[in-house]
């Protein structure tokens, strides 16, 4: 029988408040092979483990059971501790008696009955625990980005600078992203090209990095230091090696009809195309479905003309299978569809925007070279209007339920920008709430309304629709002074939310990384781990794990870059020791067991073996404890419980589920 | 009208949980009466949410209220203030006592085409 | 509710996966979302630990309704735990329904780490149709019973 | 049966063989059983009728263990089983010759019995050359007859048909006896009440006397060491302490083989008790034919198992039925 110390936390209150805990401990007392129990008001203290310290010398403890929060969050500071104290850090156990009892029971009485029952459960578990010692693997010095904006190219940036190998894989044909598509950023108003493209170019003339574009991840397989990523390299139809990047072949080219999806559809571009100027690689791609050789096999007007020779025709699509030991996800994010929207007229009139053709109608490489012009008949706007929180902050299924953050500051941007360029254009800018905080946020914003007479309006717009004379008639409200407001607008700007890149699910399902029904990918931790996905070896840059402007994404792409870098630096990672383990004598050799496995751990062996004086040469289940994940859906499979899982072994949920329906 | 429970059974009959709001004010943009109303229709929801019924239900808005639930439709948080106004009609209707329709109005009101059942429906609803 | 003894208390087991339900329960403890006090909680990995040895087990030792939480199909932090657990469940729940026993005394849910709300609402509803089923009688020991 | 012995002795002879695996007749007429033969001396026992029940593919586990080739005999619906355990690497395939023998329906004596007949001595008829459509059975109350047809064991009215999935050599013809459908039984179970369902399978495995028989003679369910005598799960039983573990043993035991097993109704066979174990085998392989597609173990060998496969659109556990 184990030496069991019980060990009751008081969480301050949030523990004790509802639940007895002297009475916990009371009753642990009486627990078969308990022969310690104590409480103390934070066990996850440095006294609070000095306690288990003196307890396990003091009692000579074989096993260890806290009675606390969840094991999510300090089980491994319960497990160190254990360790410091010479115990194996996997002989103690976790009963949650905070989140699972304390915090949702209000009656006493009841939540220490149920944190008793929790207790007894923990204490059943322990002790049929066993020593078990982490296994090692190796780690691949290599990391993977998937993404190219700026949180894709500051992460590969700054983790080719502490020395390790990066591939970035970009979708699109060129790295730069949805920062590539703005004119000016806040709150300092440089122009976004110019503060980009040196970090476009830096990732790309940088030895340690290496840049797949117009290229997406097929299939991840593998864990946390050893993970092998398909990469397909879609066929450019040009070849990389020879193209100049002079850019006659864009000129030539015949088809100009597809939509230039850089400038959100609002103008169009050839078949061959490079997105924008500073393209990095600045080789273009031709666009099959719009190319007419493709299509109709004659044209070939871009081979003629290319005197690099760099058009291939031929080229297909290309797998290349690399090994990594980290994976950041950078896949950013779009503008939400506006079909659900009609009441803003987006899809009736050409004059109400989003914010982001907006961005493309002042950048003078846009589709009116950075004039401020009506898209309906090319005038200059006298009257322009703002709407905020467009599909943001919508609890109806219709739009989005968060704020989308970033929305009342590129506003402020664009009404400050379009004051001081045309003063004689009026701005009106419709708000629930200007959220502008943080450094030098809300003096931008007040800047815009006091040196540039931008008009707040608080109030939501109704109703915005196209009139005879081609104006749009606003139909909004001003809840300050009780007035309901109709006024001509020449041009409606949406400031519309935001929503995660679209493929990004499938590509949390390949990394097995958590995902939200928002698909923004969910951290670690909000508040402890928001750069980390729970699946180990998997981290988070940029937008993808959450709503974020500019400054943060780059913060947040430096910390994804640390924490990738903490798990290269490293030569051997410590495995997760509950591996499944099967019993030689039992084993039937039937591979059912092989079938289920998610992750090949398991081979087969012709091994002689002694059962009992019968020596035959039987076919036995080997389990790789480095390839194995300890999911367990093994264990299920083998009908004769041969094989089972250190850590939750089939004794051990029984003694559980004994001991809570005693 | 004591406010509590009037409060309670407008939100009851409505089925509409006034603290959703976020005061966008889109639900008063929306209006086409908006002008006519003297509570506006984002008021609705704070005067339901403060429990003030008296001077909901003696606001003129009640009777301005088309139901296009244009509001119901366009609210980003499902507030429905439309529902809102329809539930404290049905109280105001229901109140024993008022009387919003006096015999000596009617030839004021009165127009040739005007179709019999009318007066009849209208006597038998606005008067107690 | 306080105790009141004549009133039915249920014995309930959830079988929470690490990942996602057992995260998706913390999340509703602290947002402070309550359930009745006769579910308890076990951690296994992944929903496919669950072996029906288990289930039947708890309902041998006197339990009313067994729960098995997991990660949606899709997200199991082993890619595919679910999708085996899913079936295992399928079956094993219609041959107690064909032998009798109340549908409702067993259920499989899908819970994210991020639906706290979800998982509360799923252990009230689930006690709720216990409680309208009654004591578990037919998975017991009718020996010294009748 | 003639045939099959002289062949069995050429294949001894020419050494192809080591032994032969077949049936021998047993303490009464009626009730022949599995047996080794070394020598072609030892053949003259052997017997193959309609009582031949039993399915010789589990003796085939331990048969591969020993030196040289098996001759085994394997009715349709027992080869089935001979590939499932193919399947799991459990007998050897290199160590058996196969003969595929045919197949008329196999009788139930307890259906002659039921048929109130008693002290039987001789029943002539059942020999694979008669025309297997009445039987003589010669009592002590003197001669009754009864038509074949009437009392065959129940998974011969449901035969799987008559093809053997593996088979080295075929001799005899078989005749088919499938009149009534493969789940009726289980359908008819399906449509009763709760309540009534209770009653019937509390009825019927109350009768269990836990003699192991049924996990004995299938093949499916040969572990090494069964979980119900091994410490793995605290689940070792050797009697039926409540009436939980009755129902417990057998719920276990055919999710075990749930996929695996080959629909053979050997355990309802050899159960003493009567206890129609065949109706939890077929329910689960139902439920799997409804939710996953139409699965037949033992058909063929790289097929998918259903417990060890999965769908992304598999249908959800509480999802109501039909």
């Amino acid at each position: 029988m184990q030496r069991i110390g019980v060990f009751v936390c008081h969480c301050g209150s949030n523990i004790a408040a509802t639940v007895d805990v002297k009475k916990v401990v009371e009753m642990m007392k009486k627990e078969p092979g308990v022969c310690h129990a104590e409480d103390y008001p934070y066990m996850c203290s440095e006294a609070g483990q000095m306690k288990i310290l003196e307890a396990v010398k003091e009692h000579h403890l074989t096993g260890v059971v806290v009675c606390s929060c969840s094991p999510r969050m300090h089980e491994a500071t319960f497990r160190k501790a254990a360790e410091r104290a010479g115990l194996n850090p996997y002989m103690v156990e976790i009963a949650n008696i905070r989140e699972h009892c304390s915090w949702i029971h209000k009656d006493m009485e009841e939540a220490t009955e149920k944190a008793v029952i929790l207790a007894r459960a923990a204490v059943a578990k322990v002790n049929l625990n066993t020593p078990l010692q982490a296994g090692e693997s190796r780690v691949t010095k290599r990391a993977l980005v998937i993404g190219g904006g700026i949180a894709g190219i500051q992460t590969a940036i700054d983790i080719a600078d502490a020395g390790y190998e990066v591939d970035i894989v970009e979708k699109t044909p060129s790295i730069g992203g949805r920062m590539s598509q703005l004119d000016k950023t806040f709150p300092t108003l440089d122009c976004s090209a110019c503060i980009l493209t040196p970090k476009m170019v830096e990732a790309a003339a940088h030895e340690k990095i290496n840049i797949y574009t117009y290229s997406e991840v097929d299939k991840v397989t593998g864990f946390v230091g050893d993970f092998t990523v398909d990469i397909r390299k879609k066929a450019r139809s040009v070849n990389s090696d020879k193209c100049t990047g002079c850019g006659v072949c864009q000129e030539k080219c015949p088809s100009k009809k597809s939509l230039n999806e850089f400038n959100r559809g609002l103008n169009t571009r050839s078949a061959i195309y490079t997105p924008f100027a500073q393209a990095i690689p600045n080789v273009p791609v031709i666009d099959r479905d719009a190319c007419i050789k493709f299509k109709t096999g004659k044209c070939g007007v871009c081979e003629k003309v290319c005197q690099a020779g760099a058009i291939d025709y031929a080229q297909q699509d290309e797998i290349i299978t690399e090994k990594y030991g980290a994976i950041v996800v950078a896949t950013g994010f779009d503008t939400i569809k506006l079909d659900n929207y009609d009441e803003y007229a987006y899809n009736q009139s050409k004059d109400v925007i989003t914010s982001l053709e907006l961005e493309r109608i002042m950048n003078a490489a846009g589709p009116t070279k950075g004039h401020l012009e009506r898209l309906s008949d090319g005038k200059a706007p006298k009257e322009m209007v703002f709407i905020q929180c467009v599909g943001s902050r919508c609890s109806d299924n219709r739009g989005k339920s968060y704020c989308s953050k970033i929305c009342c500051m590129y506003t402020a941007k664009h009404a400050m920008l379009i004051r001081d360029k045309y003063p004689d254009v009026n701005v009106t800018v419709f708000y629930i709430d200007v959220r502008t905080p943080g450094k030098n946020f809300d003096e931008f914003y007040r800047r815009a309304v006091e040196e540039y007479g931008v008009n707040y309006v608080k109030g939501q717009v109704g109703k915005v629709a196209p009139l005879p004379n081609g104006k749009l008639l606003v139909q909004g409200s001003d809840l300050l002074d009780n007035k309901q407001i109709l006024k001509e607008a020449d041009m409606v700007v949406l400031a519309t939310a935001i929503e995660p890149e679209a493929s990004v699910r499938k590509i949390a399902t390949m990394l097995t990384a958590s995902i939200d029904t928002n698909n923004f990918l969910t951290e670690a931790h909000p508040k402890l781990r928001p750069v980390e996905s729970p699946t180990a070896g998997v981290f988070l840059s940029g937008v993808c794990q959450g709503p974020k402007d500019i400054p943060e994404t780059v913060a947040q792409a430096g910390a994804a870059a640390v924490k990738a870098i903490g798990l290269l630096a490293k030569d051997k990672l410590t495995t997760n020791p509950c591996t499944a383990k099967p019993d030689e004598l039992l084993c039937n050799g039937c591979s059912q067991c092989a079938n289920v496995c998610p992750y090949g751990a398991i081979t087969y062996l012709d091994k002689e073996v002694n059962d009992h004086g019968i020596r035959e040469t039987r076919r036995i289940a080997q389990v790789n404890s480095a390839l194995c994940q300890g999911c367990g859906a093994c264990t299920v499979t083998c009908p004769s419980g041969a094989m089972d899982l250190q850590g939750f072994s089939n004794r051990q949920i029984i003694a559980e589920v004994d001991a809570i329906c005693r | 009208m004591s406010h509590r429970n009037y409060a309670e059974k407008i939100k009851e009959i409505s089925g509409v949980n006034p603290y959703k709001c976020m005061k966008c004010g889109k639900c008063s943009a929306t209006c086409p009466s908006y002008s006519e109303m003297d509570i506006k229709p984002h008021q609705f929801v704070s005067y339901v949410q403060s429990g003030e019924i008296e001077a909901l239900a003696a606001s003129k808005s009640l009777w301005k209220c088309l139901s296009c639930f244009a509001c119901v439709e366009r609210c980003p948080r499902d507030v429905k203030p439309g529902k809102l106004i329809d539930a404290a009609r049905q109280l105001v209707v229901r109140e024993r006592g008022g009387d919003y329709l006096s015999a000596d109005e009617i030839p004021a009101l009165l127009d040739e085409e005007l179709p019999q059942q009318l007066l009849v429906s209208a006597f038998r609803r606005y008067k107690r | 509710m306080p105790l009141n003894e004549n009133e039915f208390r249920p014995k309930i087991v959830a079988f929470c996966c690490n990942w996602c339900s057992y995260a998706g329960a913390d999340l509703a403890g602290s947002s402070r979302l309550s359930y009745p006090a006769d579910v308890k909680i076990i951690k296994v990995p992944c929903s496919c630990r669950v072996n029906p040895m288990f289930i039947l087990r708890a309902f041998e030792k006197g339990a009313d309704g067994v729960i098995l939480c997991g990660c949606h199909p899709g997200d199991c932090h082993y890619s595919t735990g679910n999708y085996y657990a899913r079936r295992r469940m399928t079956l094993l729940f219609s041959m107690l329904e064909y032998l009798g026993i109340e549908k409702g005394r067993t259920r499989v849910e899908w819970v994210s780490a991020a639906e706290g709300v979800k998982f509360s609402q799923t252990m009230n509803e689930f006690v709720e149709t216990i409680r309208s089923l009654g004591k578990n009688v037919r998975l017991g020991d009718l020996r010294c019973k009748n | 049966m003639q045939e099959l012995v002289t062949r069995a002795k050429e294949l001894l002879k020419d050494g192809t063989v080591t032994r032969v695996l077949g049936w021998k007749n047993g303490d009464l007429s009626y009730n022949p059983e599995p047996a080794f033969f070394e020598t072609e001396e030892a053949l003259s026992d052997f017997v193959y009728n309609g009582f031949c029940g039993a399915n010789l593919s589990k003796y085939m586990i331990e048969a591969s263990k020993k030196e040289g080739k098996t001759l085994v005999f394997l009715k349709p619906c027992d080869s089935y089983s001979f590939n499932q355990l193919l399947k799991e690497h459990r007998v050897d395939r290199e160590k058996a010759y196969i003969i595929g023998v045919g197949c008329k329906g196999k009788l139930d004596i307890e259906a002659i019995k039921k048929q109130g007949i008693k002290g039987i001595e001789t029943i002539k008829g059942a020999e694979m050359t008669d025309a297997c459509d009445t039987l003589e059975i010669s009592t002590i109350y003197g001669d009754k007859t009864v038509s074949y047809d009437d009392v065959m064991l129940s998974r011969c009215y449901s035969c799987k048909g008559k093809e053997h999935v593996i088979f080295d050599e075929q001799m005899l013809e078989s005749r088919d006896t499938a009149t009534k459908g493969r789940f009726d039984e289980v359908e008819a179970i399906e449509k009763m009440s709760p309540e009534e369902k209770f009653e019937f399978f509390r009825k019927e495995l109350s009768k269990c006397i836990r003699c192991n028989a049924c996990r004995n003679v299938c093949p499916a369910c040969s572990c090494r060491k069964c979980v119900f005598d091994s410490n793995k799960f605290d689940s070792a039983q050797k009697a039926n302490v409540d009436t939980f573990q009755e129902n417990m043993f057998h719920i276990i035991r055919a999710f075990h083989v749930a996929g695996r097993c080959t629909d053979c109704g050997e355990c309802s066979r050899v159960c003493p008790q009567g206890i129609p174990l065949h109706l939890f085998n077929r329910k689960f392989i139902k439920d799997i034919n409804e939710f996953y597609g139409d699965y037949v173990a033992g058909e063929d060998i790289d097929a998918e198992a259903p417990l060890t496969h999965f769908e992304f659109t598999d249908r959800e556990p509480n999802e109501e039925r039909g």
